[in-house]
């Protein structure tokens, strides 16, 4: 197997929102991600996609639970030199690249941003061609360099937020649903560039989406999320084919095909969290039900999705 | 309507075609320049401003008559060909006198809106940015210099330093700024948690860049309308100041010290109020349109 | 007293129906400016204070229409031989109460105002009574202040020294009279208008809206009551004279400048062009003090020469515009008339020049431009300003001399003058009583209280002693005079000008008098 | 809520007290003291006063006493004016000066937001220019200036208003226009821009395409969310027109608080010095807490915590 | 069928600093009682303008109507007043607007904002549209609606908001149904909620809906027929089915072909559509497809196409169809969908000629 680049152990992120309330966005979640894969991520929206993927990242800091970088626990360190060399490891692509791209800053200086802050060219002349380098990589030309934001299509910003992410050279990144606000021809070309860049410089991805047949497409594995909780995770293939967990099931049930004729006749399932009907006892975990398939379940329960699985 | 045949040539994509912008390229400034021409209303007020200053630096010259000397059997006279804005109650001209006085308030409201900008600008930013405690701290520090009479910090500093357009700058500032924070905080509250905040954030940049890169240049709207307002009233604190003793010595004079001074003989001489009051408001306005205009003009999302 | 009509029919008050008499409402409105300190005649020390008790309190004397001391409280006054023993026989009169006033009640005022527990900041005017101020600052037993009340009616005062001008001082509020009944029952009796507050003057008090205003009603129970035409009087408190002018115009007030209230310079030229403006010169100079200590000033011919090259009569016209009258002395010429021309003649450039060519010589210099600029230090207000200004303009043109100008907050000021940092500093003076002594005694000493230039001369200390027990009018006179000249020989006070009372008056109120001290007493005014 | 309101009276009470040690020390080292005078008393005569008065005691021992007078809301008496207390200045000047503040700010409001809501419904129109126009006008006018005018052409030539005093309503309209014009031309001018930005968003469209009609949507829609801006401004200036402007008092003559702000300072009244700080103080940081609380009335996106924001 | 709206030869444009934008460049559909009309294209491409000309809730200025009709029930709006537009709006149209964050009032309970168009074009009483605000809540399947309409928007998440927008779109009873990227922030198991949610009204009001979408695939759920628009044109029309299995366009084959299919293990690089769409500022001589075209014909460059007929609902400007035309042959992903449908003419016809 795999080395792994990620290990996220118990991650836990609760928000206090006034008078002693907290949301529990993310509640406790374990997954490895290994070099060079895609990880996707999906699941109900508001079900913590987002802040799983900003914890690990440092957005936040996680109320418990580790997240190991390289065996390094991200969470833990703290001097300004040491979290600078680990922001240059890991990046994040964001959801809405209109709004994560500075309206006032040119192109050039959004892109340079890392480059300037981890001091990683000698002189003007340095950094100036390393954008024009970044911008070629992304499909954009030197031209664009002194441009604003605004002046591009959403495609093209979301180019250069992966531009702006790809200048620190890093090893992981999070996508956080870089897709969603483009329209399907523009989508495919982010992810094919996203394809492109994986393969020349062996990134790992974690990639949250909606959209599953997108994410069935560029992800090796991926995770389900309900409720702040990790539901199921596997292989692309395997989730696919054979989900387990009831709300992967009424997720996949629902993927609208562009087909009319399948779609006149599709069978939704639905989704009604009782259906587990936990007793007290019962030790709730994730548990592998076939090498590589994870479902977050109980000892009963794992039993009969194993006896479900086929082949 | 008839095509000739060999235009139905498959010729394919021009992708280099499809990803131009159609806008040349302009560097920033001559962007922002571009775009503040096409404000008519800004323009007259930045004209307006231009002949200020040009007055401001040539009108003493203009006149043979000196801002300062006395000519008391000419006091109180109405404007004329002699004395175009008539004369003082010391007899002394005003035209000369307004236009060494523009030099002092133009330059006093400026000095004072810039040093309540960085100040301001700072403190804000800070205290908006780290949120929590520190935000609190900073915030009850300003009610605080607020909540301490003024007059009193005033006199002491004139103990203290003396008197001198540093101190008058100072004491100008010494609350100025106060305002400017609160604004610039309410706005970085709400910019913090950007995307691209977030987005320089992940890339390890520390809390001045972000201020310096993402947060003021974004709450830029807001700070030059509150600079614009920060002038008239640095024009007339200056005024306030002189009066009480901090500020310029006689017979120097400013706009501000001028209207005072005018204030009362309305009733019998009103040039010596008119003059100076019809400039101030005109520099202000001027201010303020521009003001406008460059907030425009700065934003790039509305270049089209 | 609301009129609210067009300003332009100038001050009449409300319609004089026929110019007959009676049927005028003797209705008086004036402004006093500010919230009087206090109404406690032991406590009051300033000119508010003072315009409010000398209409509702009545002293053993009160300065008449022409100026002079006359039997008030008291209805005899007996003067020993040596000047030094007054016995004051009072007259049957009431407190607004009813109460009997006894002399019991002025030995008592002025003992509570001698006691140092009282905190009387204007006690020391007490201190020509034998033992008042030992009694006062060192301790001394208050049972042993020259004031006896003999008996209900008499009141025998012993002076420390011969004091010519003791009865004039009797007409000063420290000198009034306390209910002594209400006083004892109740310290706080002053603090506000009514049952407690009883005085025995013209007036009484009716009502006290702090910092609004005070009104005031005929005492009924006034022993010379038939005189008083005026019922009612209202004291407002506007402390902005183009607001008070305004006010007169719009007949909401009957009086509107000085001493009360102030005129707006910049109305005067107008004033005096429609003919209403009234001038009165009063006891008082502006003059500018020199640090004799340190400093360019402290060289006599630099100060005459700065003295000599200003033009103060063109000050006067121009800025002033009230008619003062040049100084070229520093006793008013109400006490010394010969100061009318003083002793050198106003501006005298060549006089200056010599001086100052004099003064550089000795100083070690050649030129006026050598000579480091002059700072001229004056508090916050306007016409100091413009005077500070002219006079700057004056010493340059006429002398070559750089001024820098300097103002300051007047509480930095004092403290600064008082404590000798400054080198040319304006400072003015109002005699308390008429007596050419009042301007010439704070420059005794280089360190007391008033002098502030730091000058001191055996000879004018030597005059103003033997001056204290000479009992001979004239002779006493001649004494302050020469003093004066020794003084003004020195020049270690650059007098500018003496000052005057200006105001507008409605046209039909009489008889209010000013005197030549500035205080004012409506005790005959009425509208005709 | 009852928290957060308590932990920030909390703060004003720290608050306050850094006031009045900061105004009691300033206080002190300023130069003159409660009984200088042109003609200077005999320095028995001061010791004894000072003594009197308690003025003669260490540093310490004064400010000791002063904070627990202060505690007992007790100032003491005035120095200058002997026969009131510092407690009855203010009782009897704030009445005087609230009712014309009140008058004041209710001007100030309702001229300022009707203003700058026609010039951003009018966007670019004359209404908008001459809306604008009066507010320069207003800003560029100060207030003392203003109440000459007013004075001057509506009183003297006029005679449509009495030229000064505090006595029937008609008095009071000259003086709280006066001190109404700078804040109207501020609030016209916040409001505008705020207004602008307000009807340029998506919700006013919906209302819109709710069939609203266009008052219906400035009133329900539009205004509440221009607001912020404008409250975050009337915090300070509550608390600086409700105690009353020196300038405007004098000027009008008007028995009001006001004056005591400065003739206090210049008489070096001690007393009275600290007693107008400590009421001002209160009512200023009464009113910026008010102030943040109705930002949680108007916006209830702004948590009072203070703390994170949401999203 | 009835017809309810007909929208002829529409034109808008904005006036911006660099010139006008002209963001709708003559388009032209109708639309029948019942149906739905689903609106895919680029981003930009004017679906949005389009259908908020419809209820004239462009910002004017700087935008502006400057050519065309539109008959609402055979009645032109472009020339309604504001206040003949405010019986229109929320009465016989109602909208779901694209952006479910912003498009709330943040500062108004959710509950208010449902029952304002209640109150104002029913004639209903607080307590009645209070009623109903939650009955509609409930249908939108927002549970605890009691608790909900008294919450604000900031309250409910992203999902949430969208349903609640629906809630206050559907509370009229609309004859007309415009909905603007509805279920874009959704995940996919809401999605189907709320188009089950649509169809079911659909069938009870006779509502005729217009749906805009980039989602193919629901597309192919709602859809009766289906515009493609590209720079501010129609540029492909027809019934889900002609376009689903039988589209003419290039650009409509390059949206199909972009889609990653579910079934399909070939990891292959998705067919994207290179390049960017033109600046409607300048929108280019000819075909504003062409540059990106990888079947652009030299006419493309210089002579916009005219508008074919390919059956009786289905429409589709492109050279392509020009009798002189070279067969070319759609992308692999496309030929693997296309049959053959019975109604296509022989011959596709000019309908329309281009400008
Ligand atoms: N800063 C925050 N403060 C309080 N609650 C928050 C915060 N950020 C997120 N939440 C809450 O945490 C939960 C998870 O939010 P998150 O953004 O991670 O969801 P998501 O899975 O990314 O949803 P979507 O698909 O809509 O983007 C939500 O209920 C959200 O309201
Ligand atoms: N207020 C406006 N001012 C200027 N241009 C505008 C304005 N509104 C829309 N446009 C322009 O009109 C064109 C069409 O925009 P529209 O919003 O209709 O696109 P869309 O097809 O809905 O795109 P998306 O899928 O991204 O929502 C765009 O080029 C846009 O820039
Ligand atoms: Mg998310
Ligand atoms: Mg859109």
């Amino acid at each position: 197997m795999a080395e792994k680049l990620l290990e996220i152990k118990n991650l836990k992120q609760h928000f206090h929102v006034g008078k002693g309330n907290t949301v529990k966005a993310v509640d406790g979640i374990t997954f490895d991600i290994y070099k060079g894969e895609t990880l996707g991520l999906v699941g109900e929206s508001g079900c913590g996609k987002s802040t799983t993927g900003r914890t690990i990242i440092r957005l936040y800091d996680a109320t418990d639970g580790q997240v190991l970088f390289n065996g390094e626990d991200v969470h833990g360190k703290k001097s300004a030199k040491e979290l600078k060399k680990f922001n240059r490891k890991m990046q994040m692509i964001f959801q809405d690249p209109y709004a994560s791209l500075n309206p006032r800053m040119t192109v050039a200086d959004i892109i340079a941003e890392g480059i300037d802050i981890h001091g990683l060219a000698k002189d003007k002349k340095e950094r100036m061609e390393k954008v024009y380098e970044l911008l070629e990589t992304v499909g954009l030309n030197k031209e664009h360099a002194n441009r604003y934001p605004h002046e591009f299509s959403g495609g093209q910003r979301q180019r250069i937020g992966i531009a702006r992410a790809l200048a620190v050279d890093p090893d992981f990144i999070i996508a956080d649903e870089p897709i969603s606000a483009l329209d399907v021809s523009i989508q495919a070309q982010v992810v094919n560039l996203m394809k492109k860049l994986q393969r020349e410089k062996g990134l790992t991805y974690l990639f949250i989406a909606h959209d599953l047949s997108m994410v069935k497409y560029i992800s090796d594995r991926i995770g389900v999320m309900y409720f702040g909780k990790l539901v199921e995770l596997a292989s692309a293939e395997d989730l696919y084919n054979n989900p387990m967990h009831p709300y992967t099931r009424s997720l996949l049930s629902a993927i609208p095909l562009p087909d009319p004729d399948t779609e006149r006749t599709r069978k939704r399932v639905s989704y009604d969290p009782k259906v587990h009907n936990y007793s007290d006892n019962e030790q709730i975990e994730m548990r592998e039900i076939v090498p590589g398939h994870y479902v977050y379940c109980s000892e009963k329960e794992a039993q009969t999705y194993k006896a479900q699985y086929v082949k | 309507m008839q095509i000739s045949k060999d235009k139905f040539q498959l010729v394919g994509t021009k992708i280099s075609e499809a990803e131009k912008i159609s806008k040349p390229s302009l560097s920033f400034w001559k962007d922002v320049f571009i775009r503040f021409r096409k404000n008519k209303l800004a323009m007259f007020g930045l004209v307006l401003l231009a002949i200020l200053i040009f007055m401001a630096i040539f009108g003493p010259y203009m006149t043979e008559y000196d801002y300062a000397t006395n000519d008391l059997t000419n006091k109180n006279q109405a404007p004329s060909s002699e004395h175009w804005f008539g004369t003082d109650d010391l007899g002394r001209d005003v035209f000369a006198r307004t236009w060494e006085g523009a030099r002092i308030s133009i330059f006093i409201g400026v000095a004072a809106a810039l040093i309540d900008l960085f100040i301001g600008v700072l403190w804000g930013g800070i205290s908006g940015y780290k949120g929590g405690r520190t935000d609190e701290m900073m915030m009850r520090f300003a009610d605080v210099l607020y909540g301490v009479p003024y007059l009193l910090l005033v006199i002491l500093l004139m103990v203290v330093l003396g008197q001198g357009l540093g101190t008058m700058i100072l004491a100008m500032t010494i609350t100025g700024w106060i305002n400017m924070a609160r604004i610039v905080r309410g706005q970085v509250l709400s910019l913090k948690s950007q995307e691209y905040v977030l987005a320089s954030k992940t890339l390890g940049a520390n809390t001045s860049r972000i201020m310096a890169k993402h947060l003021i240049p974004n709450s830029m709207a807001p700070i030059l309308v509150t600079m614009t307002l920060t002038i008239p009233n640095a024009i007339f604190t200056e005024a306030f100041l002189s009066f009480i003793g901090l500020g310029l010595t006689p017979p120097l004079a400013s706009w501000g010290t001028m209207a005072n001074d005018g204030l009362p003989a309305i009733r019998y001489y009103p040039w010596r109020l008119f003059f100076p009051a019809i400039f101030i408001s005109l520099t202000i306005f001027a201010f303020n349109v521009v003001g406008d205009g460059l907030r425009d003009a700065l934003d790039p999302r509305l270049r089209k | 007293a609301c009129g609210g009509k067009d300003g332009a029919d100038s001050g009449e008050k409300g319609g004089d129906k026929d110019a007959g008499k009676s049927d005028v409402p003797q209705e008086l409105s004036v402004n006093i400016n500010t919230e009087p300190p206090s109404l406690h005649p032991g406590l009051a020390k300033d000119a508010t204070s003072g315009t409010v008790l000398r209409q509702t309190f009545e002293g053993l004397t009160r300065i008449g229409e022409d100026g002079q001391p006359h039997e008030a409280a008291a209805e005899k006054i007996d003067i020993s031989e040596d000047q030094k023993v007054y016995t004051f026989t009072l007259r049957d009169a009431t407190w607004s109460n009813g109460d009997p006033v006894t002399a019991k009640d002025f030995e008592y005022a002025w003992k509570w105002a001698l006691d140092p527990n009282n905190q009387s900041e204007y006690a020391y005017q007490l201190y020509y009574i034998k033992g008042a101020e030992d009694a006062n600052l060192n301790g001394g037993s208050i049972d042993d202040v020259g004031v006896v009340a003999k008996d209900d009616k008499t009141l025998e005062v012993t002076l420390a020294n011969p004091t010519p001008f003791f009865l004039e001082l009797t007409a000063f509020y420290t000198y009034l009279p306390i209910n002594s009944k209400i006083a004892e029952a109740n310290p706080d009796w002053a603090n506000d208008a009514g049952e407690n507050y009883t005085s025995n003057g013209p007036f009484v008090m009716t009502e006290w809206s702090h910092s609004d205003k005070i009104l005031l009603e005929k005492n009924e129970k006034y022993w010379d009551a038939d005189t008083v035409k005026l019922t009612n009087i209202e004291m407002i408190m506007i402390n902005d004279p183009n607001t008070e002018l305004s006010m007169f115009d719009n007949g909401e007030l009957d009086w509107a400048g000085a001493p009360t209230g102030a005129l707006p310079t910049d109305a005067m030229q107008a004033l005096k062009d429609e003919g209403r403006l009234v001038t009165k010169s009063i006891a008082g100079i502006y003059n500018y003090k020199f640090n004799t200590t340190e400093g360019p000033t402290a060289n006599a011919n630099i100060r005459k020469a700065l003295a000599h090259a200003i033009n103060r009569q063109e000050v006067i016209d121009n800025i002033l515009q009230g008619e003062q009258l040049p100084a070229m002395g520093i006793v008013p010429p109400s006490m010394f008339p010969e100061n009318e021309k003083g002793y050198f003649p106003d501006n005298d450039v060549e006089a200056a020049k010599e001086f100052l060519q004099k003064g550089l010589e000795e100083l070690g210099y050649k030129d006026p431009s050598e000579l480091p600029a002059i700072v001229l230090s004056y508090n916050t207000s306007e016409a100091h300003q413009k005077i500070a200004q002219a006079i700057q303009d004056m010493w340059k043109k006429n002398l070559g001399i750089e001024v820098t100008l300097e103002n300051q907050e007047w509480a930095v000021y004092l403290d600064k003058v008082h404590s000798l940092d400054y080198q040319v500093a304006r400072m003015g003076w109002l005699g308390d009583f008429n007596d050419a002594i009042n301007f010439l005694e704070m420059y005794r000493d280089a360190d007391g209280g008033n002098n502030d230039t730091g000058w001191e001369s055996k000879e004018f200390q030597d005059l103003l002693a033997t001056s204290a027990t000479e009992g001979d009018h004239d002779a006493r006179q001649q004494m302050l005079k020469d003093a004066e000249a020794v003084f003004m020989d020195d020049m270690p006070v650059l007098p500018i000008y003496f000052y005057t009372n200006n105001w507008v008056q409605a046209d039909n109120l009489k008889d209010v008098v000013v005197s030549g001290l500035g205080d004012v007493q409506y005790k005959w005014a009425h509208f005709e | 809520m009852a928290k957060y309101i308590g932990k920030r009276l909390l703060y004003m009470l720290i608050s306050l007290w850094l006031i009045i040690t900061a105004t009691f020390f300033f206080m002190r080292i300023a130069p003159g003291n409660p009984f200088t005078s042109e003609k200077q008393l005999p320095p028995e005569i001061e010791a004894n006063l000072n003594a009197h008065y308690g003025l003669d005691k260490p540093w310490y021992a004064q400010y000791g006493d002063y904070l627990l007078k202060v505690v007992k809301w007790d100032f003491g008496p005035s120095f200058k004016y002997k026969s009131q207390t510092v407690n009855d200045l203010i009782s009897e000047g704030f009445p005087v000066s609230f009712i014309l503040g009140m008058e004041a700010i209710l001007l100030a409001v309702a001229f300022g937001l009707i203003l700058g809501i026609i010039a951003a419904l009018k966007h670019n129109k004359w209404q908008d220019y001459t809306a604008m126009i009066i507010a320069v006008a207003g800003i560029s006018v100060p207030s003392f200036i203003m109440a000459t005018f007013l004075q001057y052409f509506l009183a003297i030539k006029m005679g449509i208003f009495p030229v000064a005093r505090f006595e029937t309503f008609m008095h009071t309209v000259l003086p709280a226009l006066a001190l109404a014009s700078t804040p109207m031309a501020f609030i016209a001018r916040l409001t505008r821009s705020s207004m602008l930005e307000v009807m340029s968003n998506d919700y006013i469209k919906t209302a819109k395409a709710k069939g609203l009609s266009q008052g219906v949507i400035t009133v329900k829609h539009a205004i509440r969310n221009a607001l912020l801006p404008v409250v975050t401004y009337m915090g300070p200036l509550t608390a600086g027109i409700l105690t009353g402007s020196f300038v405007i008092e004098r000027i009008f003559g008007i028995p009001g608080l006001g004056a005591h702000f400065v003739t206090s300072i210049t008489n070096r009244d001690y007393t009275v010095i600290m007693g107008v700080t400590v009421f001002y103080s209160i009512i200023l940081l009464a009113s910026i807490l008010l102030v943040d609380i109705a930002y949680g009335i108007i916006d209830p996106r702004i948590k009072l915590a203070g703390g994170k924001k949401g999203e | 069928m009835e017809k309810i709206l007909e929208v002829k030869d529409l034109e808008v444009s904005f006036q911006t600093y660099g010139g006008s934008v002209k963001a709708v460049r003559g388009v032209s559909f109708d639309l029948h009682k019942g149906e739905t009309l689903a609106i895919v294209g680029e981003s930009g491409s004017g679906k949005s303008v389009t259908s908020q000309t419809i209820m004239k809730l462009i910002p004017m200025p700087p935008g502006k109507i400057t050519g065309g009709q539109i008959l609402f029930n055979g009645d032109d709006i472009v020339p309604k007043t504001e206040k003949q537009m405010e019986k229109i709006r929320g009465k016989e149209i109602s909208m779901i607007f694209q952006d479910p964050m912003t498009s709330l009032n943040p500062t108004m309970k959710i509950g208010t904002q449902i029952m304002e168009g209640l109150i104002k074009h029913q004639n209903m009483s607080k307590q009645a549209a209070k009623t109903r605000a939650v009955e509609l809540l409930n249908l939108v399947g927002i549970p605890m609606p009691e608790r909900r309409v008294n919450q604000y928007p900031h309250e409910f998440s992203g999902g949430m908001r969208q349903r609640a927008m629906i809630a206050i779109a559907l509370a009229a009873n609309p004859k007309l149904l415009i909905a603007d990227e509805p279920t874009t922030a959704l995940d996919v198991t809401i999605q189907a909620q709320i188009l089950d949610l649509m169809k079911d009204l659909q069938s009870k009001m006779d509502t005729s809906i217009i749906f805009i979408t980039h989602d193919l695939g629901v597309v192919a759920n709602v859809a009766d027929r289906v515009a493609v628009m590209y720079a501010g044109q129609i540029v492909e029309m027809g019934t889900v089915d002609e376009i689903f299995y039988d589209p003419r366009h290039p650009y409509t084959w390059g949206l199909l072909a972009s889609m990653p299919s579910l079934d399909n293990d070939n990891k292959a690089e998705l067919a994207a559509i290179p390049g960017t769409p033109p600046d409607l500022t300048n929108p280019p001589k000819g075909d504003a497809f062409a540059a990106r075209n990888q079947y652009a014909l030299a006419i493309d460059f210089e002579e916009e196409p005219p508008m074919y007929q390919i059956s009786e609902t289905h429409f589709a400007k492109t050279w392509l169809l020009h009798p002189d035309a070279p067969k070319v042959e759609p992308p692999e992903a496309v030929k693997n969908r296309m049959r053959q449908l019975s109604s296509t003419f022989d011959q596709a016809v000019l309908v329309k000629e281009g400008k």
